[in-house]
């Protein structure tokens, strides 16, 4: 007890973290994520796991590794680099964010050789059924609530229509065209007006600067077609930014993205410069808001605070570090887990904004998977706040919506 | 030819194996990997990815150089497993009747490839390689709209949920290292695939048997010079034919090993990068074009995997950096491959060169 | 054609038949649901059960708290179930074993956890 | 005639459409004999032996006339097959064994002795197995009838040509069935001790009755070995004879005796003046494919005519490449005192040396472009001719008006047949696009000229506009001229001196003059071991 305080101590009185690191740490977490070019925010997250805990090759608690680029084709290479984690002795978790094809497999590895070792899996890429199989905890985003919440959001800020912006190739994805039908059900039984509208897909002949080009010219005309209360959602990350920027410059809402980020579209469409603040979120979230506001989009433009992937490195470390903390290990996880504290480490993982979601459901068999979670954040309102989404219940209807 | 001259030809010859023991010699201690991990990675990837490699060798023997269309059979094997676990039969059982149903359809894959190889007689292995690329096509079109339309599918786990088609991720649970598990075997606490090897020595024996036979025999003489194989009555079209089909059904079965180790198919990326890697493989172990050895094999996946398995760990720790770790290894292990291509070019060079100094050395340089 | 290559060839054919049959009759695997719901059997209401492990033949245990639905799968037609309650440390109470066939548990195959636990406890 | 002779040819003729290569060839064999056939390259002996093996060149390109008789029974082979199933078994020129296979594998090639096993049953014949043990007695046995020392272990690769010649030998041998063996130019690659060894042979297997067909360039190996001679010349049979009615002198002058007369030149000695050694080749070696030159020495004087002669493969084609660097080749080669760079083809070029190359329509011309094109070229691209400058002499483009004006200077010079100086190159004849070659390599004004085959393939009339061209080249500008030609008549019409080449090296160097029999006799390789030091 009294090293613990004496840790403690020297932890408060020491503005670095890794002077805390003198002792070599009791236990190592693995964290792996893509790269800069795959997915910078999630290395982010990482990074900053790493200034808390510092590096194990430091005599520190976080062993960060990478996937590889063109994951799809070199599931070999990554399943060993995840397999690898367990030759350390003293690793107790592994966190692989996002959980990209081959992610079950190298779960699989580990847990052979290290049945103890605490599997968490961010963002998962391979079917639910397949990782679920392997990790003690699989998150994914939660589009089936956000669905419902999206329009719940619009409607208490005001607005009279919803305008649903995508094509063909992303409808035949399930989980996309389920949450579009949610959301139409939901303008339904909120008072909307439903719209559902077609651009062009970016990865055909017309290319990312002509599906741009499609939305900078079709968002006035929609605007005065349906109004200026009317609300718009895309689920393509390029039709994002030129939407951001006419919302911003004239009317209607935005309220979130199809992944909600400070850094999804904004620094792009309002020509934001961020370099100096990558990884620092209230940071960034400052400077959104200032050039948000400074464009007139106050009160009308949204955002989850945190990036989603960011989040995920982050917290699912902390989560995994209290868990070992306490003696939980792989073992003892399933009687020990509770949602609430799950949710508990999202929260501390962003301070200010909050976190809900709920046990993945299989749709054919009805079946609730305890160890497959699906989370959103609060909505932050430029100009407005957050808007405790989080609070809102999601009618169960919502939930067998095909 | 004198002792020196012996020693440097041997540095010559073995150039790229002997890059790729220094690179590794150097990565191992700086990647930090314990021993029993790395000779259990090694066992497994070795195990992995043999039959694989082995699959390439009857073509080379045939003088049709690398067969990139090994990707083919790498096709009909999926489309084996898919059905396999539609039917949800688990099990060396599943594995069995995977290679059973498969076999025909790289049969006729085969075939198809070696017409198509013996129309461009000289450049077959980019032929075949471009070949890949086009069947890659048609299996995505085949998987994505026709399984489950038109090929009757009806596991729920396997198809999307709009009816037809199957899912990215194909979950090999059930047959989930059936093979390497078979019959157990633990050594000081590394995991043997005893009854994978076992099969690998048998497919060994089978290559070594099927030099002797007189298809063997014809397939050498083809490969070696076609004219004279031709005017000696030997049918040189069907032997290379026969050739491409029988990679092509190893490569099949090679496939259906490699997933059941690894345990989940990508439909879609699975069998892309077979090839490549297993070419770059055979490569690593000293092989050329020409000719390729079972030795060439073993050494060439050891050295190759090896450095594919403490290159990343070996950035890291050099570099610093867990991203920095994940280029170094791309750079080091494709570049590898492209200096494995430049030495045997550089190797093929140094030889005629020697010739020419040998035949000058009998008549003009006495002189 | 020689009488011997008919005979060979043929004698091949069947044994890839046989190989073929084989494959289906052991290697079919049953997804089976398995549930620890409360329920009823005979008139009598069955509790769920707080924890358990649920072991099928000789396959892993599966953990299963109050309430949890999963999927198992088990090769073959006829299976041994066998339930271990656990206290709060996972120390094994009390282990009961059941004997089934997939076409008695209908379509999708289901198995009730309490019910199962109930019955066996009967044939004791 | 009282018996069936084994082979009988009786009036075989064969063109290649227009051009007939064989006219009214007769002669038989009989068993137990040795014939030996003899002619320069383009006599038509290929020809024949791939009508007597049914080669598919012969039925693809129509066939042939006259009849040939096996055993008295009239036979027309379409396939190869049909001719080894008739018992003619043939050792080709160039050497038809697998490198990596051992002695005993290329002997018994695709006629293994097999072990029978049981997948056979299942997948056919083709996956027996090889009986190696049955394999080596066969091939010894085969190699015991030739009574040379050959071990059935050794890689072919490794072994010596002589060694080569021999597998391809035992290999006819092996085969039970052949009666009748062809030899094509056997001893051609082998040396003097090889070369006895191998007549030896060939006489045991002519007394264990079978019937060989040798044909070769060496006359003195004919005269020693064959009990019947046929010569041929231009497609037509000369001498048939009994080898003891005839002799070495005899042979060569039935094989050279060609009149050319009618295409020569007059040979006028008048104000000709031969200077210095312009060139000086010293171990000159060339590795060129199929035209290799192993050690040449030369000396080419300022203003002469030289020619280079010799038959197929024996390296005068590949002395001019390997001068102008067009094929890798060491040595020294000294140009009017200085030596000159070899393996750049630059420098020649930049030296002043020019060539004519014999494969015209693959090097020497540009077959999409017109006719002044071709010929300024070379002269534009090497020596900036026909460019003006333009801007100051910023840029310099194409003289158009002097291209055109040079061009038909040379078509009228020259005789080109053609419609006018912007016509394609291919469209010409090919007498005409020699002609272009030349005008080309002239245009650049060389010092000297290689010319190779300058009338390979063209017609009497363009021949002989050839000819006299160089030679007024010759005698007009004082142009050092190298001709390297197959055809001797046509060196010894223009040329001054000539060489003939024979196995990579210098056989020997004659004045023009010298009688036909002397060249054909250094041809032949006969005189070879006094020739070097000439």
């Amino acid at each position: 007890m009294k090293n613990i305080l004496a840790t403690l101590f020297f932890a408060g009185i020491s503005a670095f973290a890794a002077l805390a690191m003198a002792a070599p740490a009791q236990f190592h977490i693995g964290v792996v994520t893509g790269t800069v070019s795959q997915s910078e925010d999630d290395l982010r997250g990482a990074e900053k796991l790493i200034a808390k805990y510092g590096d194990v090759a430091h005599d520190g608690m976080i062993k960060h590794i990478t996937y590889p680029d063109n994951f799809m084709t070199e599931m070999e290479t990554t399943i060993s680099q995840i397999a690898a984690l367990a030759d350390d002795p003293k690793m107790k978790a592994v966190i692989v964010n996002q959980g990209i094809p081959g992610t079950t497999e190298g779960f699989r590895r580990i847990r052979e050789k290290r049945p103890d070792i605490l599997l968490f899996c961010g963002e998962a890429h391979e079917d639910p059924g397949v990782i679920q199989s392997a990790a003690d905890l699989a998150i994914n985003a939660d589009n089936i609530a956000r669905g419902y919440l999206i329009i719940a959001a619009a409607k208490k800020l005001g607005a009279t229509d919803f305008v649903h912006i995508s094509f063909p190739r992303h409808m035949s994805y399930e989980l996309l065209s389920r949450r579009r039908n949610i959301m139409e059900a939901a303008c339904n039984d909120l008072g909307l007006k439903f719209h559902f509208e077609t651009a062009p897909d970016p990865t055909s002949d017309v290319g990312v600067a002509g599906a741009q080009q499609f939305i900078l010219e079709k968002v006035p005309a929609w605007l005065e077609k349906y109004g200026k209360q009317t609300a718009f959602f895309c689920t393509n990350d390029a039709h994002t930014e030129p939407l951001l920027k006419r919302i911003a410059e004239s009317n209607g809402f935005f309220i979130e993205a199809d992944l909600p980020s400070p850094l999804m579209g904004y620094p792009g469409a309002l020509g934001i410069e961020l370099a100096d603040v990558s990884g620092n979120f209230p940071a960034i979230m400052k400077r959104v808001e200032e050039a948000v506001i400074a464009k007139g989009g106050k009160g009308r433009m949204g955002t989850w605070a945190f990036s989603y992937g960011y989040t995920n490195s982050l917290a699912l470390g902390e989560y995994a570090k209290t868990l070992i903390e306490k003696g939980v290990d792989a073992k003892t996880f399933r009687r020990k887990f509770k949602l609430e504290e799950l949710f508990a480490a999202y929260n501390n993982a962003t301070p200010g904004s909050t976190w809900n979601g709920g046990f993945y459901r299989d749709i054919q068999t009805n079946i609730e998977k305890k160890n497959h979670v699906l989370v959103y954040q609060d909505l932050y309102m430029f100009g407005l706040g957050y808007q405790k989404m989080t609070d809102v219940k999601v009618p169960d209807k919502y939930f067998t919506i095909k | 030819m004198n002792k020196s001259d012996g020693i440097s030809q041997f540095f010559i010859r073995n150039a790229v194996p002997l890059v790729f023991l220094v690179v590794s010699a150097v990565a191992i201690p700086i990647s930090q990997f314990s021993p029993s991990y790395l000779i259990q990675e090694l066992l497994i990837r070795l195990s992995r990815n043999a039959f694989l490699v082995l699959s390439l060798l009857i073509p080379i023997m045939a003088g049709m150089g690398l067969n990139f269309g090994m990707v083919l059979g790498a096709m009909a094997g999926q489309i084996g497993l898919i059905f396999v676990c539609d039917w949800n039969i688990v099990g060396v059982q599943g594995l069995l009747l995977a290679a059973i149903i498969s076999t025909p359809l790289a049969i006729l894959f085969g075939f198809l490839c070696g017409i198509v190889l013996n129309k461009a007689q000289g450049r077959e292995m980019v032929t075949s390689y471009i070949l890949g690329f086009f069947m890659n096509g048609v299996y995505q079109l085949v998987v994505l709209y026709g399984f489950g339309s038109l090929v009757p599918i009806v596991s729920a786990k396997l198809l999307l949920s709009r009816g037809y088609g199957i899912r990215n991720v194909t979950n090999l649970d059930g047959m989930r290292r059936s093979l390497d598990e078979l019959i157990p075997l633990n050594i000081a606490g590394i995991e043997i695939p005893v009854a994978t090897f076992l099969l690998i020595g048998i497919f060994c024996l089978f290559v070594l048997w099927f030099r002797k036979t007189k298809l063997g025999q014809d397939m050498r003489a083809t490969g070696q010079d076609m004219v004279v194989a031709r005017s000696a009555g030997i049918r040189v079209m069907r032997t290379r034919i026969i050739s491409i089909v029988i990679s092509t059904v190893l490569a099949c079965y090679g496939q259906i090993v490699f997933l059941q180790n690894v345990g989940t198919m990508n439909t879609y990326n699975s069998h892309e990068q077979a090839g490549v890697f297993a070419i770059a493989a055979l490569l690593v172990g000293g092989a050329t074009v020409s000719r390729a050895s079972i030795l060439n094999v073993f050494t060439g996946i050891i050295l190759f995997h090896l450095v594919f398995i403490v290159s990343p760990m070996a950035g890291k720790y050099l570099l610093g950096d867990a991203q920095i770790g994940e280029y170094f290894r791309v750079f080091i292990s494709y570049g590898i491959i492209a200096l494995a291509l430049v030495l045997h070019a550089w190797r093929r060079m140094n030889d005629k060169e020697r010739a020419r100094a040998q035949f000058r050395g009998a008549e003009g340089g006495a002189a | 054609m020689s009488i011997k290559r008919v005979c060979i060839n043929l004698g091949l054919v069947l044994c890839l038949a046989g190989l073929i049959a084989w494959c289906v009759l052991t290697g079919k695997a049953y997804d089976i649901v398995l549930e620890n719901t409360p329920t009823t059997v005979a008139g009598a209401e069955q509790p769920a059960l707080e924890a358990v492990h649920v072991i099928i033949d000789k396959q892993e245990p599966v953990l299963m708290l109050e309430g949890d639905r999963i999927i198992s799968t088990a090769i073959g037609v006829k299976h041994k179930i066998r339930i271990d309650v656990l206290d709060e440390d996972d120390k094994v109470l009390e282990s009961r074993s059941h004997t089934y066939t997939i076409h008695d548990l209908g379509t999708p195959p289901t198995l009730n956890i309490p019910a199962v636990f109930a019955a066996s406890k009967a044939e004791k | 005639m009282e018996t069936t002779p084994l082979l009988r040819v009786e009036g075989v003729g064969k063109a290649y459409y227009s051009n007939v290569v064989l006219k009214n060839i007769t002669f038989s064999l009989e068993e137990g004999r040795i014939l030996g056939v003899v002619g320069e390259n383009g006599a038509g002996k290929s020809t024949l032996m791939n009508i007597l093996f049914g080669m598919s060149v012969i039925e693809k390109t129509g066939g042939y006339t006259g009849s040939i008789f096996v055993n008295g029974e009239e036979v027309h082979f379409r396939r190869p097959k049909d001719a080894l199933n008739a018992g003619i078994g043939m050792v080709h020129q160039e050497f038809s064994l697998i490198p990596g296979f051992t002695v005993t594998e290329n002997i018994l090639l695709n006629r293994e002795s097999l072990n029978y096993t049981v997948a056979e049953e299942v997948f056919g014949s083709c996956l027996r197995t090889l009986n190696r043990p049955a394999m080596t007695t066969r091939a010894e046995s085969a190699i015991k009838k030739l009574n040379v020392d050959l071990d059935g272990e050794t890689l072919i690769a490794e072994l010596p040509v002589g060694h080569k010649q021999f597998t391809e030998i035992a290999r006819e041998i092996a085969n039970s069935s052949t009666k009748i063996l062809v030899l094509d130019e056997p001893t051609a690659v082998l040396t003097e001790s090889e070369a006895d060894i191998l007549l030896a042979s060939m006489r045991r297997l002519a007394d264990a009755g079978i019937a060989i067909i040798f044909i070769s360039h060496r006359l003195n190996e004919v005269l020693t070995i064959c009990d019947d001679i046929v010569v041929l010349r231009d497609g037509e049979v000369v001498l048939n004879t009994p080898t003891a009615q005839t002799s070495v002198r005899g042979m060569a002058a039935a094989m050279v005796g060609r009149k050319v007369e009618s295409i020569a030149p007059e040979n006028n000695e008048d104000t000709r003046l031969i200077g210095e050694t312009l060139l000086e080749v010293d171990h000159l070696w060339v590795d060129m494919p199929g035209e290799t030159v192993r050690n040449v020495n030369l000396a080419i004087r300022q203003g002469e005519i030289f020619g280079i002669g010799g038959l197929a493969g024996q390296g005068k084609l590949g002395i001019a490449n390997g001068i102008m660097g067009l094929a890798p080749a060491g040595g020294t080669v000294r140009f009017d005192g200085k030596p000159l760079a070899l393996n750049q083809p630059s420098a020649p070029l930049a030296a002043g040396i020019s060539a004519v190359s014999e494969d015209r329509r693959g090097v020497g011309l540009l077959l999409e472009e017109s006719i002044a094109w071709n010929i300024i070229f070379s002269a534009m691209q090497n020596q900036g001719k026909f460019l003006k400058p333009l801007a100051g002499g910023l840029v310099r483009v194409r003289d158009e008006a002097a291209i055109c004006a040079c061009a038909q200077r040379y078509i009228a010079d020259l005789e080109i047949k053609c419609v006018n100086e912007l016509q394609i190159v291919q469209e010409l004849s090919g007498g005409n696009q020699q002609k272009v070659c030349l005008a080309k390599a002239f245009e650049t004004n060389p010092r000297l000229l290689f010319v190779a085959e300058p009338t390979r393939g063209i017609d009497v009339g363009a021949k002989k506009v050839v000819l006299d061209t160089l030679q007024r080249y010759n005698r007009e500008f004082g142009m050092t001229i190298v001709m390297v030609s197959s055809e001797l008549e046509e060196l010894r019409s223009i040329c001054d001196r000539i060489a003939i080449t024979d196995r990579g090296r210098i056989a020997g160097i004659l004045p023009a003059s010298e009688p036909s029999e002397n060249f054909g006799i250094l041809m032949m390789g006969t005189a070879h071991e006094g020739a070097q030091t000439a």
